[in-house]
Parts: structure tokens; C-alpha cells; sequence
């Protein structure tokens, strides 16, 4: 198994020690074979899910604006693999990864995005805040920063009922820049709180690209200034992504505090459904396209004679009928009632 | 369970005292609100009972806090917040307005925010322009907060109370002005006070003035002004703006036919327009003269005294814009 | 030099353009401005002229980069901010309403902020509860700062012209929901707008409409609506809330007798309530009826289309409420 | 001469290589016999400017609250010292030194804090908002971190100008963990810009002591999270601080882009005016008493034999009566006119 690639910066140099169990460079928690195959079901069932998205918008059945994450499924699935039921994660807008991780219903999910009444968020919320309280999905934030607070207030939850909870908040390059991160940062760390910091870097905020915003490409730098725990790793490769974070929950669980997690990935569409992504050179887009983590897991799994072509086939297609079919009920589904008590909605 | 004289600093005390016994899910998070008790003693003796885990001295980050307020309360606490001037509501403002106000609504109502932020505010101490102000007009128009203004030690105290023991968000703006002045409370009882609705604090026929925190002991004065001079004033505490219920206002205003508003904010964009509005609607027929504001000036706070006192509203002033009516 | 039937936001591009080609101390700051000319494309084309050192992409960092603007202004520059949407005013608040806003009269006006920031928001689009805002409630009530909301191409591109002349701090909210509607703008010419006061955009006498942003052009069909009823309907554009003249509203109703608002925020804390409690003010006489207002209702805007339109106030709705009255 | 202590910390040994001349590092320019009475004069004006600030106080003439930084004059002196008049700088509501330091007439400063028409705001600011524009007294601000973006701002001015203007910013620790904070250095240096990042390290934020707020408490670790050039020095050693501002400064005028510098200090009296500051250990307060930059730079003068004890005590009393007749003048100013114009105070 291949273990997560540390960050060649001084922030992981400077890390604290890692604990004899549960530290970051300490080998994850050794996955077996049934791990593996649903790791490449998981991603699978992310990527037709968000392709089916696309294909329903193109229907004109998803309303507004999109968020995909066509690229990024090795980061929601590897993160999400150490977790616990009774853990919290906050993510943001391009949050659909995420909730399917943690095992929201496809059907569902579409509702929301199609504003029917069987949303998640009974078509209240939208693309950008599916929400199930139920699974520990507690907030899809459209402010960008928004959620790294509240994932903080969450691991004071984790760490006030002394259960081993941990809160998981995921967020973008572009996030990493404004004043929410920061506080949120600062404030885990002096308290020493279970927060898991999962960075997406796709290297893109918008159509602006990282080197016109942060000083650096690196961003598990930024965890120096609070002295945080902090390990960089190829968030395209699920199994990286979970020897990375396995060690950081298993050390926030037993009071070892936070840690930043950079994951390296890229988004293979737009920002949101209006950008054809015009402005990323051809060649970085085809080099990552080429380390797409589904192409990148199935060879692995190939190598390690869990999953042939055919088999890799198969789950894609299944999920793919899946998605469709959960589209299609979806579609079918009333929209919300416009005479019900939305005060009621507001206020308990 | 005794009716004791004490200030409304000692009532917010009381009340977070109790609520935090009570309810072993509330904690407070704050500057400076730890060993030292807050830089205004709201929290004294809070830490020596409760500890450093629940009574939480933060990192000068309001929205830092203020988000871990909305993660607590989604996950099953029940957190105060405290903010040491109403002014730095400002840098935790979209946390409260997109993040604590809408977060129940846009999940469908899966989740519950039981959160409650005390703001402290006001003028009249020559803190100057940025640490002066009430700041209910900033927040006054944010669906899904519930947002009161108590004016006396028995508000500080029963509403505080419920507003922990609500399961929505809660902005309590609390008065600088008002922390030392005393009243009547019933400490150790239930005196749990409404959310909504205003109070009448004093029965009068000829006119109804409507007043908000350090606002309402003015208006009272300005009753007294106007009794010498025959008029019978009414005197309404708004007490609650959000959700906004003016139909005692407008029953008064039935009575009185004249309709005056005083609040330590701007004319425009304060709740004294909301009142009028509302009202104008229920009692149209009844008002024999538009009503009146008395609010302050248009411009920020100024810090020289002469000028502090000139743009706040006063007895004297608040009596004339009566006068002029009736 | 020439008339022309541009959209909303063609006129805020030339607008854009030639203030910025009239004088080198002018620059634009935001998200995504540069290269790609911004998300809603309002800056298209100025980073191809202008350079990046005067259209600068900036880091997610609205308390930053809006700050930066008052540090600019402070230095003898004329700073644009743009904000993507309204909505996320609430993380650059505190820099708006205690630093830009205060900061020339707390310093005895030593100093001038001449910068303005364009807010893009509004709802309709299907955007959800936190990007479908308009945001002027937010601030309605901060002294300091020049409020405005253009509803059509020519306001867009002379009030936008004007704020970036004007030595003060100008807020202008623009509407997502307009920038793709058309309108004669004479462009290349002084055309500038004053940034106070209000505009009767259809003449009537039975009642008085006023509306602002998006709200205008279904306050327009309302009074057609009403003209096919036999009523007509005089409607005004409020277009400039702060400071707040509603001399010319009063005017018309001193006419109708009749006063609607039309405003795409929640009834409590918007500006409805101040134009009617104004007009009451100064028009008591002659109102036949208590002022109505059509509003957002008191809660978040749901995402799902059949909520959200419903939400919004339609022509039919606001006819209604005019039907209502008279 | 001293030369800058360099903090020992990742982010310095990190920074970016020190340039040939103005690099931080470098020897400051060196400082003429005259220029050393100048700073010892300035310190002694501002300590003496305080000091008459808490007896008129105490007379009932200064309004409201105050904040004192008795305690702190190196630092507002030592990095006033390489400023040019055409410079910019923010700074707090405890900024009185900052104002001095710059040139600020004592008795226009006191006119503000006693709410006169003379006031250097005209009596509508007060003790938290001196400003003198003129003199490049941009701003003093009282939400904590609010000025460090406007500094930011003032240093786009400069690097537009392009006349080798700087913009430096004072802030103490507290600010340090506020989202201003953290966009202000990120987009300082991301674009660059002549900005002098100035932290007053004085160990608390009101009550709290730096240790409950901050995961550090050498704050120039911060400057690590933004790969910012950074140096912590003495804040108590008035030459000291100029030898890390000069080159700091010197390095920014030349397109060298932002400086962290972080100054250890202490302030002698409470956060406040109604504050008695119990909450410090006596032993903390008593070590960094006999460290009190007056007295330090009064024995390295004396040291230096440029200043005698009796000159010394000639410098501070001559000060302590300017001080009091400032203060007395401006107590004699008329209030400001109830009836003037206001709204052309707010609007131009
Ligand atoms: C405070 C704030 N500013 C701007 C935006 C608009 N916006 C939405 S997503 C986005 C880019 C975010 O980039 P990143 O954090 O890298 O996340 P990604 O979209 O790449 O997943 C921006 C600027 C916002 N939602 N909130
Ligand atoms: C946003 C904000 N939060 C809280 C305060 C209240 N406050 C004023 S000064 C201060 C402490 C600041 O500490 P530091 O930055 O170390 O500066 P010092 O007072 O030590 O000079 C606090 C919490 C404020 N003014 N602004
Ligand atoms: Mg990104
Ligand atoms: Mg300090």
C-alpha cells in the first residue's frame, strides 16, 4: 500500500512529533480487499452521479447553478473512509462528492437539485446545500470560508462529548485566502480540536488560477503559521488520500488535535455549469485528465488482481443505470407544496 | 426564588448562571469573558463555576467563534455567544446573516440552530463612533433570526432565559448605558419572558411612544415632562423586533390616536419605520396626526460629549416631537 | 456619442470604460475581473485595455481587498470593488460600515473616500438562499455611505459614472436579473446621473407605485395591468435609498392619494417601510388609504422555482395589492 | 550598533534570500549621535504625552476610554525613524505613539481626547481615531485588524506611484488572529507590495494572555503561512527596532514586496483605562519594568556618552511640562459647535 507522500515543506518538518499510534506518518490502518473495491465504488458512483447531473441540466431539470467534481472523487472517498457514523463533515457548494461518500441517496440528492419536494433539503436548499443532518452532513456552505468555522464549532462537539468524534471540513485552494480559514485554523489549534482540514487544491478559484492568489502552490505551507500538523498529498490517488487522513483521524480521536491535509487534485469541468474552463492551459488539463483517479485506481486494483476491465465496466455501468434511475424518479417527483407553513420552516 | 433589587449587569449574570446550571449543553464562548469575568462583567463568576470548557475565552475572532457557535448548536450544544461591542458584529456578519439565520430554513428543516448571541451596545459613554452603536438596523431585515432588545434588569434577565432555552438563533442586543441601572427581578424562578410582543410600561391616553433599550428610560422621562403638562403618555418597550409583532402598538395607537417612535439608530433603515408602517396599516383610521421618530442624526456617532448628547435623543426632545402632534 | 439600445451590463462596461480612460487614478479590484471579465461579464474587455495593474484579480478576500479600497482612496486613488454577489457583503461588513463609511467624519472630514463597490445580486435565477440577495437592507441604515440602485441601462451607466466622480464612498447595487435587459443609453456622453432622488418612470393618478432594481420593470407591468382596470398607476424608480429624498414620492401621492412599495427584500428592515413612513409624514392629508407594501416574505428564499417565484412580487401581485387600495 | 535580533524561527530561515543592499539582515543605515537624541527625545515625548494623558484623566478631561502604550514608545519611535514624509501608516486605538512619532502636535492630540474643537479631528474622533492625513496618519483604527487591509491599500498607492513610498501598519498580537489579518499579508504578498507589517507583541489582547489565543507566542511564525519575509526583534530596544525596520523598509522601496516584523514589547499600564492589568504575573511585569525602553536607551546613550543622567532628566521634564502645557492649551480650546454642519462632515 502506498503510504501518503509527506510535504516536502517546513510545516511538516516542524510538525509535532508523531505519537506511536494515530500519527501522521504512521502507516493507515491496512486495507482489505472489500475496503478497496469500495473505495472504486464509491468514486464511481460520485463520477456517474455528477456526469448524470450534467445530462440532467442539459434537460433543463437542474435549476440555477452546479458545482461538479468530476476529478476530485478520490479526495471525498479517501477522506471519508476513516470516518465514523456519529463524525461531522462540512464541505461546500461542490459538495455532491461528499454527501455521496457518506452515503446520501442518490435519488435525493437529485430531488434537491431539482427542487422537488423529496430533495434532501425538500428543494429549500438547492446544489449548493445538500444537507442531511442524519449522516453527520452538516452544511454545504456557499459563502466560500463559510463552513471551516462551523466544522470548528463541530469539533468542539467532538471533543466536549469525549466519544472520539472527529469533524471533517473540506474547502478549496481559493479558501485558503480568506478570513474565515484562518480564524478557523487558529482557534482548532489553540484548542487542540479533533478538526480534520482537508484542502481541495484544484488549483483554481473560479477562472483565476493559484499563483495570481496564494504566494505559493503548496498550501499545506499555510499550516506553519499556526504550527499545525500538516501533510501534502496526490488527492487523485484514494489510496494516498486515506493513508494521509486515517493517521490524522486516528490522532484527533485521541486528543492529538488538528490536521491540515493538502490534496492535490484538479476539476475536469468548469467552475460552475456556464464555464467551458477556457482559461487552464491544454496541456495541464490533458496531464490531469490522464491522472484521472478512477483511470488511476482501476490499473491498481488491476495490478493487485482485484478488478478486471470487464468487472471496472460493470461497476461503472451500474452506477451509471443507478444515477439515471434515481434522475428519473427524481424527476418524476412533486414539486414542493407552495401554501405550506414556511414560517414553520424557518423557526422550530 | 426571592423579588431582589439588582442591576441588569447582575441580571444577565443570574440568567446565564441559572440556564448554564440548568442545562449542562450550554457553554459561553467570548473575549475576555474567562477569569476575567468579560470587559464588561457579564460573565462574572461564570468560569469559577463552570470551568474552562464551558466558559470559553477566545482568540479575537468573532467569526471564528461565532461559526463555532453554528457547528455547536448543530451538533447538539447549546452556545452563547458574547460580542463585547455590538460595532464588531460587522466582522462576523455573514456568519449570522447567510450562515446562523438560513441554515435551518435551507436544509429543509432537518436541523435546529439553538444558538443565542449577546451583543452589547449603545452610547452616551464617549466610546466614539466605532463603539457606540446599538446595531439592530444591520441585522433588523434577516430572516430567520429571532432578535430582542431588553431594556430592564427583569427584560436582561427573562429573556435571556429564553432565549437559551429556544431552539432558533437569538440576537440579544444589550446596553452599555442600561448595565448598571436597577430593577425588580424574581432570580431562581421560571420569569422566562416572550420572544415576541412588546410591553406597555406605563398606561397613558393622549399619545403612545414606542422606545427601545436605553431609549425607553428617555421616554419614560419624557412622560413625566409631558404629565406637567396635562398629557397623558403611554409607554411601550418594543422589546422584541424580529419576528416584529406591533398589534399592542397598534391597539394603543387606537386609543391615543398619536404615534411617536425613539430608537438610538438612524431614521432611515431603523425598526421606528417598521412601526410606523405596520401600525399606519392596522390603526390607519385612528391616527390623527403622521406619526413622529426620534432617532439619531444621519451621521456617525460623534466622540465630544456636547455633541454626543446633542444627537442623542433625549426627554426634552422626545417630549417636543410628542408635543407637536397632540 | 451615440444612442443606443445596449443591456445593463454593456452599460456598466462603458461606464466602466470611460471613467476609467477619463482619469489614470481610477482602478477595479475583484474576483475573476481580469482576463475572463468577471463572472457576470461586467469588466469585459478592461483588462485588455487597462492592464492589470489598474484591473486587478484578487484573492477570495472581500474584508482584504474591499479594506484596500479605503487604504487607496485614503492615498489619492478612486478604487472600484467589485462584489461577485451581493450576498457576500457580509464578509467585508465591518470594513463598510465602521471603516468606509465613518472614516471621514470621524476624522473631522480631514480625509475624502472617494471609492465605490458594486454589489451584483437579486434573485429569480434559481441561485438559492445565499446568492439571490440584493443586500440594501444590510446597509440601509449606515451613515456615510451614497446608496443606489440602477433598474435599467441608462441608471446603470450614469449613476455608475457618477459614483466613480463622487468624492464619497457609493454603494451601488446592481441586479443579475437585469444585466441582460435593453435600454437607449446615450454612451461617450456626459450623461451623468445624480446619485440622490428619485425617477417617475410612467405617469398616473390614481395611485403611486415605487419600486427599485428588478422590481421595476413588474412594477411597469402591474400599471399596465392596472391601465387595462381603468386605474392609472404613476410609477416611480426610487433609485438612490441613501441618502433617502422622497420629496418627489410625496409629490405623487399628494396626487394619487395611493402608495405602494415594490421591493425584493423581506418586508421588516427595508426600504419600503421609510419611504412610507416618510410619505405619511409629509402627505398625511392626502392619503385615501394606509400605504401597502409588497415585499419578499419573511423568510429565506427557497431555492425550488414554484417557491422562489412565488417568493417574488409579480405584476399581478403588486396590481393586487394596488387594487387593494383604491 | 545593534543589529536586529533575527527570529529563530522556520519562517526566517526560509525567507527569501536578503538582497545585496536593503535586505533584511543587512546592516540599517547607521545612525548619527543626533539621530540617537532625536529617538531618545521622541520616546520621552510620547511617554510623557501618556503619562499627562492619565492625569488628565484623572482631571476628568479625556472622555470615554483610552489606551495607553507606555511601555511600547521603541516601537513606534524606532520604526517611525526610516519612514519618509510621503509614507503612509495605520495603525490602532492604542496609536497616540504612532501619531507623536510621525510629528503630531501634543497639543491638537490632546484637543481630540478631550472632545475639542481644536482637536486634531475636531473633537468627532477621540482617543481611538487620531488621524492627520497630512502627515500620512491615515487611520486609527478600533476594530481590531480592520486597519491592516487599508494599509494593504495605501501600499497599492505606493507601488503605483511608483516614488518608492511604503506603507507600514502597527497591530498587536491580538490582531494576529483575525481573518484582516490573514488577507492583508496574503494579498501584501501576492502582489508584492511595499507594506510593512509592524506586530506589537505585548503578550496580551485585553485580559487574555497570548498563550490561550495563539498556538505560539513568537508571532513571526506567522509570516511563514505566507512565505513573507519576517523578523522579530527586541520591541523594548529602540535600535534594535530601526536596524530591523531600515532594511525592512529599504528593501520594500525598492520592489522587494512586504515585511513581518514582529516587536517584543510590554505595556506597563492596564488594556484600558479602567483596567488594573491583575491578571499579569508580578514577576512578568517586574522583568519587563526594568526593561523599559526609556531606561534602556537612557544607559546605552549614557553608555555611548552622548547623554548625561542630568541631560536625560532635562530631556524626559522638558517633555513632562510641553506635555502639560499641551494639555493645558488644549483644555482651554471651545467645545465644538452644536449647530455646525455635520452632514458635510460625513459628505463631501
Ligand atoms: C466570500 C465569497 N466570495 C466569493 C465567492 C464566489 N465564489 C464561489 S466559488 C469561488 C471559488 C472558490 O475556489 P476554491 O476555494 O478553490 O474552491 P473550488 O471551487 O475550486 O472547489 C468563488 C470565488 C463566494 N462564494 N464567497
Ligand atoms: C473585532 C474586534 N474584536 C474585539 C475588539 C475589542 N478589543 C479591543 S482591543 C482588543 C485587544 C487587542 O489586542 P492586541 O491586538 O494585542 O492589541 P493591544 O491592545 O495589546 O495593543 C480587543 C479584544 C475589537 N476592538 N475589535
Ligand atoms: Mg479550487
Ligand atoms: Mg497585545
Amino acid at each position: 500500500m502506498k503510504t501518503a507522500r509527506r510535504g516536502a515543506t517546513g510545516s511538516a518538518r516542524r510538525a509535532p512529533a508523531a505519537k506511536a499510534r494515530g500519527g501522521i506518518g504512521h502507516n493507515a490502518a491496512a486495507l482489505s480487499d472489500a475496503d478497496r473495491l469500495g473505495l472504486f465504488k464509491s468514486m464511481a458512483r460520485i463520477r456517474e452521479f455528477e456526469d448524470q447531473v450534467h445530462r440532467s441540466y442539459l434537460e433543463g431539470l437542474v435549476h440555477g447553478t452546479t458545482h461538479l467534481c468530476q476529478g476530485q472523487e478520490a479526495v471525498s472517498v479517501g477522506a471519508a473512509k476513516p470516518l465514523r457514523e456519529d463524525d461531522f463533515v462540512s464541505y461546500t457548494y461542490r459538495g455532491h462528492g461528499h454527501c455521496l461518500a457518506r452515503g446520501m441517496e442518490m435519488e435525493n440528492a437529485f430531488a434537491e437539485l431539482f427542487g422537488r419536494s423529496t430533495g434532501v433539503c425538500q428543494g429549500l436548499g438547492g446544489s449548493m446545500h445538500l444537507q442531511d443532518i442524519e449522516r453527520g452532513l452538516i452544511g454545504s456552505f456557499g459563502i466560500v470560508g463559510a463552513g471551516m468555522p462551523v466544522a470548528v464549532g463541530a469539533g468542539l462537539t467532538a471533543q466536549l462529548n469525549g466519544r472520539g468524534q472527529v469533524s471533517m471540513s473540506f474547502f478549496g485552494d481559493g479558501a485558503c485566502n480568506i478570513g474565515a480559514f484562518h480564524e478557523s485554523l487558529n482557534i482548532a489549534q489553540v484548542w487542540k480540536l479533533p478538526v480534520l482540514f482537508v484542502c481541495e487544491n484544484n488549483l483554481y478559484g473560479e477562472f483565476t488560477r493559484i499563483n495570481h492568489t496564494t504566494p505559493f502552490e503548496d498550501l499545506v505551507q499555510r499550516a506553519a503559521g499556526y504550527a499545525m500538523n500538516a501533510v501534502a498529498v496526490d488527492g487523485n490517488d484514494v489510496e494516498a488520500v486515506y493513508a494521509a487522513v486515517e493517521p490524522a483521524v486516528a490522532r484527533a480521536r485521541e486528543g492529538g488535535g488538528p490536521t491540515f491535509i493538502e490534496c492535490k487534485t484538479y476539476r475536469h469541468r468548469g467552475h460552475s455549469r456556464t464555464d467551458p474552463a477556457k482559461y487552464r492551459p491544454q496541456e495541464e488539463l490533458d496531464a490531469w485528465l490522464k491522472r484521472d483517479p478512477l483511470i488511476l485506481y482501476r490499473a491498481r486494483l488491476k495490478e493487485l488482481k482485484l478488478l478486471t476491465d470487464r468487472e471496472a465496466d460493470q461497476i461503472s455501468a451500474d452506477a451509471r443505470a443507478a444515477a439515471q434511475a434515481a434522475a428519473q424518479r427524481a424527476a418524476a417527483a412533486p414539486w414542493p407544496d407552495k401554501d405550506q407553513d414556511f414560517m414553520a420552516k424557518v423557526y422550530v | 426564588m426571592a423579588v431582589q433589587e439588582i442591576t441588569y449587569r447582575e441580571a444577565i449574570v443570574a440568567a446565564l448562571t441559572e440556564e448554564m446550571r440548568r442545562d449542562p449543553k450550554t457553554l459561553i464562548m467570548g473575549e475576555d469573558i474567562g477569569p476575567s469575568g468579560g470587559p464588561f462583567k457579564t460573565c462574572q463568576g461564570l468560569y469559577e463555576e463552570f470551568g474552562a470548557a464551558r466558559v470559553r475565552d477566545t482568540p479575537i475572532a468573532e467569526t471564528g467563534f461565532v461559526g463555532a457557535a453554528l457547528g455547536l448548536a448543530l451538533t447538539g450544544y447549546r452556545p452563547i455567544a458574547e460580542i463585547m461591542f455590538s460595532d464588531f458584529l460587522g466582522v462576523c456578519f455573514d456568519q449570522i446573516v447567510n450562515g446562523i439565520a438560513k441554515h435551518r430554513f435551507m436544509s429543509g428543516a432537518q436541523s435546529t440552530v439553538p444558538l443565542v448571541i449577546r451583543a452589547i451596545g449603545g452610547g452616551g459613554l464617549r466610546f466614539g463612533a466605532q463603539h457606540s452603536q446599538t446595531g439592530e438596523s444591520w441585522v433588523l431585515s434577516v430572516p430567520g433570526l429571532k432578535i430582542v432588545c431588553p431594556s430592564s434588569p427583569a427584560e436582561a434577565y427573562g429573556m435571556l432565559k429564553s432565549a437559551i432555552r429556544d431552539d432558533n438563533p437569538v440576537l440579544i442586543f444589550e446596553h452599555k448605558g442600561l448595565l448598571s441601572s436597577k430593577g425588580e427581578v424574581e432570580t431562581g424562578a421560571e420569569r422566562l419572558l416572550p420572544l415576541t410582543g412588546s410591553r406597555v410600561l406605563r398606561p397613558g391616553t393622549d399619545a403612545t411612544i414606542v422606545a427601545s433599550l436605553a431609549m425607553v428610560p428617555r421616554a419614560l422621562g419624557a412622560a413625566d415632562l409631558l404629565q406637567a403638562d396635562g398629557i397623558a403618555a403611554e409607554v411601550i418597550d418594543i422589546r422584541a423586533l424580529r419576528p416584529m409583532d406591533t398589534s399592542a402598538i397598534a391597539e394603543s395607537v387606537r386609543k391615543t390616536s398619536i404615534l411617536v417612535t425613539v430608537e438610538e439608530q438612524t431614521q432611515v433603515g431603523g425598526w421606528g419605520a417598521e412601526v410606523v408602517a405596520q401600525v399606519t396599516q392596522q390603526a390607519f383610521d385612528y391616527l390623527d396626526a403622521p406619526p413622529a421618530r426620534v432617532t439619531l442624526p444621519e451621521y456617525p456617532l460623534p466622540f465630544s460629549p456636547p455633541l454626543e448628547d446633542a444627537a442623542l435623543p433625549t426627554p426634552e426632545s422626545i417630549a417636543a416631537a410628542v408635543k407637536a402632534l397632540v
